[in-house]
């Protein structure tokens, strides 16, 4: 691999990685020498703040991760509490009451309760640290499965989950939605076509 | 099918096909027009150069057609289909406007259905392709830089949990969506399957009942093509028997199901030949 | 604010966004025009492309958003251990092509389009969250309609459902058309063949 095609794996590899990238894995991934890909990441570093770049390539924790410029710290902070607001919305109140009476509950299953996407709302209640990923759900796609945080127990002043109020729940299963959307319709043949031919 | 029958339908929003035939040249709704006042003999018209022109200009100007417009297309392809069929069919010369209308409708559905169907296949076929390039290029995911706090106020501020609780009731026993305004789209009001579920319920029990009984109080025509695709979606299930004493002439429906309505109300209603 | 600073900011706020982040957004935050956000960010992209980086600055579902150079993808996947076992079924492409370009539209448009009961489809690419309710009908029985998400233009790298191919591309041609025709014909019109459909 040259020069210019290990930076760019490595580039691809640091993006798209959440935790910060040892050295080590990045050069077992592109089969080549820690050395090596050690120094292409100093490299890369180096030509970023050359480049007076809006992130960094920052060594942190023992690998390399992509972090914002220092001194842009105001527009990311402005852009991290851009929907800042006083008060929980309705979406976002109803979205925290389902994970906290159906935990663990993936966002597939939060969306289909709530019949709209919950992504946004529960990124937000994540950020805010009421709920956070407890798990994964076996199956396809294995989803994030989330619950409520202790932080969430203590602003609404309770000691453990059983405290919760208790609810009538009426809905079993991932089918929620459909079945919702099935009782809420005319009962079938009741003029359903609005054609009074019967009768 | 979204596209009504009406002939506001015929008025194209983006540039109409031209198509050149030996008996007529011009844009295509003004063929499908022609046609309907009986200014040119569609016997007259091939065809195979009418879908070619018609799909040259959907090509040639693909940044300026709207999806509304491209359905509209496939409505007026299959409406000359289907006049033309039925003028090529046998049967009494002298068809009122109204009866002849009556009856190339409900196949121009089918056709117009069966192309749509094709065209939708082919495409799942490009979204493969568009989602597995789309998943070469990986998004990131990993959020905020750690340091950045949100400087939120307590968002549960006031939040008992009572209220929660009912939170909880309202995200789960009513699911109210949010209502669009739809009045740019033509919605069938009315469903094949709720119009079999609703002719289960209603016909069993009463006697011989002519489609244009069953459908006289419907004031649009697409309810009647429902009510038509519904009566042919229970003969198909062996529910009801249809008889016709002659061509365009009105539809005799009699019900033979069991007697128990609701049973047959159960039948999946959406499954006639596509 | 100058070109060089509006473009750090964007590549500061983009990175560390999780979905796309819209021009209307960053206009907002870095208090400038959205038409200069805008063309910044077509800039930053085609600099990219020039500097051959392993990222790219892509236009997805409205807004930019970083994402790996598709050429890299092999070190990508080695390195997310991607899961690509949710495929999508030919049925549900079918009805997820019928959502796309009929939106919104009813399951029992759906299956009447499709000749099959559609529910089980729908359901699971509503799960999948390719597609959300999107409102009800109007008239008897109130039918949800259905229309897709970002979701669905995210995962096929489309920017707007402007962008999705020209259904027109994929109609049968003038000979499928003419079969069609043909087939349709009721067996007692044989007397009328010789029709002249072709020539």
């Amino acid at each position: 691999m040259n020069d210019e095609d290990l930076a760019r794996a490595i580039e691809a590899v640091v993006l798209v990685a959440v935790e910060p990238v040892s050295p080590g894995l990045l050069a077992e991934l592109l089969e080549e020498p820690a050395e090596r890909v050690e120094a292409a990441c100093e490299r890369l570093a180096a030509s970023y703040g050359d480049e007076r770049r809006g992130f960094v390539l920052a060594r942190v924790a023992g690998g390399y991760r992509y972090q914002t410029h220092p001194d842009l710290a105001a527009y990311v902070e402005r852009f991290a509490n851009r929907d800042v607001s006083h008060r929980l919305s309705t979406a976002a109140l109803e979205t925290l009451a389902i994970v906290a009476y159906r935990q663990p509950v993936s966002r597939a299953q939060i969306a289909a309760l709530r019949g709209v996407n919950a992504d946004g709302v529960v990124r937000l209640l994540e950020q805010r640290g009421y709920i956070a990923a407890v798990g994964r759900a076996a199956g396809p796609g294995q989803p994030v499965l989330y619950g409520t945080t202790d932080l969430f127990l203590e602003r609404l002043g309770l000691d453990s989950l059983s405290q919760l109020p208790p609810v009538e729940d009426f809905l079993p299963g991932a089918d929620v939605a459909a079945e919702l959307e099935e009782s809420l319709r005319p009962p079938a043949g009741a003029g359903a076509s609005g054609d009074g031919t019967g009768d | 099918m979204s596209a009504t029958l009406d002939s506001s339908a015929h008025a194209l929003s983006g540039p109409a096909p031209h198509v050149v035939t030996p008996v007529f040249e011009g844009p295509i709704d003004l063929l499908v027009h022609l046609v309907n006042c009986h200014e040119v003999d569609i016997v007259e018209v091939p065809l195979a150069p009418v879908v070619e022109g018609f799909v040259e200009v959907l090509r040639e100007h693909p940044e300026t057609v709207t999806l509304e417009a491209r359905s509209q297309f496939l409505l007026m392809a299959a409406i000359l289909l289907e006049i033309k069929s039925q003028r090529l069919l046998p049967g009494p010369d002298a068809v009122d406007d109204e009866e002849e209308l009556g009856g190339w409708e409900e196949r121009d559905l089918l056709i117009s259905r069966l192309l749509e169907c094709r065209a939708y296949s082919a495409v799942a076929d490009a979204f493969v392709v568009l989602s597995e390039r789309a998943a070469r290029s990986v998004a990131r995911e990993a959020g905020l830089d750690d340091g950045f706090v949100v400087h939120a106020p307590d968002l549960l501020e006031g939040v008992s949990p009572d209220r929660l609780a009912q939170a909880y009731r309202r995200a789960t026993a009513e699911r109210s969506l949010p209502r669009v305004d739809l009045s740019h789209v033509t919605v069938d009001t009315v469903t094949v399957s709720e119009t079999v579920r609703a002719l289960a319920a209603s016909l069993p029990g009463r006697a011989r009942v002519s489609f244009r009984q069953l459908t006289a109080h419907l004031v649009n025509r697409m309810e009647v093509i429902v009510h038509f695709l519904a009566v042919l979606e229970l003969c198909k299930l062996g529910k009801v028997v249809v008889a016709q004493a002659e061509r365009f002439g009105d539809l005799e429906i009699e019900w033979v199901g069991e007697e128990h309505p609701l049973a047959a109300a159960l039948v999946g209603a959406d499954e006639y030949e596509g």
